[in-house]
């Protein structure tokens, strides 16, 4: 661990990957502190799912973590110089707009991970943030000029990312949506995005014990049946969902 | 060299059942995993007769140094297992010893009877810990059910039989004994003991399937009990399982009279689990003067 | 006020049999441990009818979230027993529950008989985890020597008849159905699972006992599933415990289908567990809404 | 925890007890690192028993450690400020020579601890020490003008400290022996004690679940049946004992 930065009610954890393989943006690492476990319950035991936040050559790579549980906050509480063990990168990201469509980033509290190296490989991208209030919208600093909105209207716009998702596709319909966040957010911006025909990439989220494929515990449902979201996703296509609202997902 | 009933392994390090895919994980990790592929030999996940999706999720619930699953073996189904799978499994450079499970001993007849023409295929396992749809018992935890199953299929093939036995018995010995005395060529054990969890927020069950399977370090000092009775009350070899992590479990199962250990959870933490274990049991048996065909201390 | 077959209990926690020495706590902690008793009832050690040395060291065995203990019910014996101990529990500001065990249906009779007599005992817990010394079963694994035990010992009192399963059965809803048809108050449930380790140095059986019982929130999620399958089985109450460290998990134990939970293991990390536990139980059942006397939520 | 000091091979811990009684010699403290698990197989689980080394009003408690397992090993690496979870003082301690015996403390490796406390409280106390190597020997710092010996030779006397023992009492049988330290070390004073009639207090080890009588766990033999030594001991008289080789204690 390199270091770690606080943005609000969130932790960057910037660590060091010397010949590990570059990622893509929506790809994953499965991480765990040296020292895990022995937290509420006895647990932490497995290592625990996270997007790339952002990777550069000789940066190493960067995470954004939001302590909600025994894993996340053993996690947050890392120092530099201690260890953290990970594995990855792991799944399968977003892929580039298709027929000149413009890419649009919807992302909802720690979601905006993912989104913020894409646009780092997209280069100039609008972003569209939703988050719970203000202390959770000092994340929106790590994307280059985003709108927000906040549930309590604390920050930006008051309500939905979503109301703003609308505006911009009323606006212009014609664009690539890429989103990562809560199930609920997920699932509308899914339903949206199907009304108007507008293809969608959706980074979701679901328990993990591996990351690589070897429990089958991590499965979501499409038209298709059941996948691993983590060699099949994390992102998936909207047109391949029913829903976006994943059992057990979110917090 | 650990000869496992005829079965040739480098090393007696094996990969337990459902906790590594082989195929995914070359996907993921690409050939030099597979090349320098951590186990003595590969054990497929269950394979049913027709295609199962699996449980709904969530599938997964963390405990204290463990885990509980219910995956529901999702499955393709015997037919494109054969087609997709098997030619896959068969480049790898390990042995490859299908686990296969019927809900009525002529289903399990039918997977063993396709697998015995199959050279690719050097042993089978037997996953028993589910209900006899027939007679309501769970075939693992009754030893007349294990008689008449493997009196049903023993005659079907000359490939070893590694029959899994379920930790959720009153008396694994008698059950074990049973298999033996109607041809098992080897047991393995432990498989997950059940287990549950509740949602905190709606306090309904947790996993889709309701209940589930207890696996990992909390399970180790249950599966070291299972297998030192059973080695106790059998001849046959065991392959022994639960919670390994380490070298020194994997010594200690050796001890209490394993011939090979299966490394299951503990590959979900660390994808290399199973060479850096078998490493660390070189070591250890090295130091602790412990040799290959050893006979287990009797205690 | 949690009413347990007729037993009055101030909230729902208890600690379970053999984790708590109320006279060697007072003697270390002073009389403000038990004035500000920390379980809502008190459960003994298990009293024999001879007196009992234990199984020789080393009895402890730390194994992940948990422990495997050999302790070998050491005990005064019932003479003693009645002589020293009771009048001392007799002080606590708590009832009193005994548990007792015999080899046999008539020693459990001799013990039951003895207690049913001194009004300083609220109710009787029958540890059934050993085998009857005249069939070679273990009591609670067979529910037709549960109902034989129970045939024979409950016309003798009319307090609370507390059954306490195992969990090392295939069957426990049989087993706890049979107590409750023979006319048990309540269950309680689960006792160790049983586990086993070696010693790293001799790779012989580490414990003195040499094979153990596993306990603490390493068997958490069995519990639940056991408390839970049982609950589904029988309308008697149900005193549940295994692997309890928080309010939590008390919490899933009662939505299981619990009317108590006991603590074991954890007193052991924190002598204050009891009293911690019930009022983050209090807190959590508020906030959840669970009302005192609620019908467990029928999943 | 205040403070951490190292003594070559050992770990000194201070730690503030405000409110806590003040500890007599030999009795000890159950203690756990605020994160505790996820070492080694998982653990450690249960808290770990350390005798008191000194304690002094305002000053706090004082334990001396040495790393040989998860248990130890996580306390050794707490830093001032980190929580340091403490149980105590339980158990049983030493009691003052009887009819003008001198003190005699004699003490192996880290079962040095509870003489550095008692050689406060009773004055001036002869101490002998012995030690496997030099790094261990420095432990002898602890303790007033002490009489070193360590197995290899390499700081004071080549050889066990009760060579040390025999000489002392060879000189002046007048004593009462007060010793802790590995089971072999308390077997041989145990036996060099019984041959010349002297008193002896040993400061027995045995793995402990709870520390309080809870667990019946730590039970030694002696001669009249197992005793806890969380309650009875961990100091007892070497009379009551045929052995004070506990099965299960050191390493
Ligand atoms: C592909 C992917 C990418 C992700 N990216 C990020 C990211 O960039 N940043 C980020 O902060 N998070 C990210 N997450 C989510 C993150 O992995 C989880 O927040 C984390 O695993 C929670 O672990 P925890 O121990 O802190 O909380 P937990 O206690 O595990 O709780 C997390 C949720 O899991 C459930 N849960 C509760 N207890 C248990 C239990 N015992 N066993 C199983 N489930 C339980 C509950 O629904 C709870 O809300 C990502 C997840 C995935 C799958
Ligand atoms: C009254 C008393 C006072 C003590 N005072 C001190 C002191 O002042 N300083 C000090 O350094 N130590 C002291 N000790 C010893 C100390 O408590 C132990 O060294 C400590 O508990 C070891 O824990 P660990 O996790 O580091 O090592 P462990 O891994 O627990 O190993 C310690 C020993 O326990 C056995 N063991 C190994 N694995 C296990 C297991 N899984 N479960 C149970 N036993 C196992 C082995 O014999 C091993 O050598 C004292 C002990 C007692 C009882
Ligand atoms: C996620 C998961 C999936 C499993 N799937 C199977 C399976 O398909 N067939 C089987 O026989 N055992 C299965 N098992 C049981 C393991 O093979 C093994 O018996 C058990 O997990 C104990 O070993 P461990 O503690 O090392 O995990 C599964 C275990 C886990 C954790
Ligand atoms: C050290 C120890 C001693 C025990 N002694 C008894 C006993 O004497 N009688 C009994 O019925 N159960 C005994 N038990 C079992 C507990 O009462 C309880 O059923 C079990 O430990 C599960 O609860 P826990 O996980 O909270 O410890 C003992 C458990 C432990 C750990
Ligand atoms: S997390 Fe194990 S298969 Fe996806
Ligand atoms: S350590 Fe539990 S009784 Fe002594």
């Amino acid at each position: 661990m390199l270091e770690r930065r606080v943005y609000g009610a969130y932790i960057v954890l910037r660590c060091a990957d010397p010949d590990g393989p570059r990622p893509q943006a929506g790809q994953f690492y499965m991480l765990a502190a040296g020292t895990w476990g022995g937290g509420a319950g006895e647990r932490p035991f497995l290592p625990r799912a996270f997007s790339v936040l952002r990777a550069g050559a000789g940066h190493g790579l960067e995470f954004l973590i939001e302590d909600i549980g025994p894993g996340t906050h053993r996690l947050c509480e890392l120092e530099p110089g201690d260890d953290l063990l990970l594995v990855g990168p792991l799944g399968v990201g977003f892929t580039a707009p298709a027929d000149g469509r413009r890419p649009l980033l919807v992302g909802g509290g720690v979601g905006i991970a993912p989104l913020a190296i894409w646009q780092d490989e997209l280069g100039a991208a609008p972003a569209l943030l939703g988050f719970r209030d203000a202390p959770r919208a000092e994340g929106a600093r790590l994307l280059a000029d985003p709108r927000v909105s906040t549930d309590d209207g604390s920050s930006g716009h008051h309500g939905l990312v979503t109301d703003l998702l609308r505006e911009e596709l009323d606006n212009d319909g014609h664009a690539t949506v890429y989103a990562c966040g809560p199930p609920a957010m997920l699932e509308s911006v899914r339903v949206l995005c199907e009304e108007r025909g507008t293809p969608a990439q959706l980074a979701l989220e679901s328990g993990m014990a591996c990351g690589f494929g070897a429990c089958f515990g991590c499965v979501v449902p499409t038209r298709h049946g059941y996948v691993r979201l983590c060699v099949d996703g994390p992102v998936l296509d909207a047109a391949e969902l029913d829903t976006a609202l994943v059992a057990g997902a979110g917090h | 060299m650990t000869d496992l009933c005829g079965i040739e392994l480098a090393h007696p390090i094996i990969n337990a059942s459902g906790t590594f895919d082989a195929i995914a994980a070359r996907r993921v990790f690409g050939d030099a995993l597979i090349e320098a592929f951590p186990f003595a030999a590969f054990v497929s996940k269950t394979v049913t007769l027709a295609p199962r999706e699996g449980n709904p999720p969530p599938r997964l619930w963390e405990t204290a140094g463990g885990l509980i699953n219910s995956i529901g073996l999702p499955n393709k189904g015997l037919e494109r297992y054969l087609a997709e799978d098997l030619p896959q499994l068969a480049t790898l450079p390990v042995p490859l010893i299908v686990n296969v499970m019927g809900f009525t001993a002529e289903e399990v007849a039918e997977l063993v009877s396709a697998f015995a023409e199959r050279e690719e295929v050097t042993a089978l396992e037997l996953n028993v810990s589910c209900p006899n749809v027939e007679t309501g018992l769970v075939m693992g935890a009754d030893p007349n059910e294990v008689s008449a199953l493997l009196g049903r299929v023993r005659p079907l093939t000359e490939k070893p039989l590694i029959v899994k036995l379920t930790p959720n018995a009153t008396d694994v010995v008698a059950v074990a004994r049973a298999a033996q005395d109607a041809g098992a060529s080897a047991v393995s054990l432990i498989n997950t003991i059940r287990g549950m969890a509740l949602d905190p927020v709606s306090g309904r069950p947790w996993l889709g399937g309701r209940t589930g399977g207890v696996s990992g370090p909390a399970v180790r000092a249950v599966a070291l009990a299972q297998v030192h009775a059973v080695a106790g009350g059998v001849d046959i070899p065991i392959v022994a399982m639960g919670g390994v992590q380490r070298g020194s479990d994997a010594l200690d199962l050796i001890r209490a009279g394993a011939t090979a250990v299966a490394v299951g959870t503990e590959n979900f933490r660390d994808p290399a689990a199973g060479a850096r274990i078998s490493e660390e049991l070189a070591t250890l048996a090295a130091n602790s003067g412990l040799s290959r065909n050893h006979t287990p201390l009797n205690c």
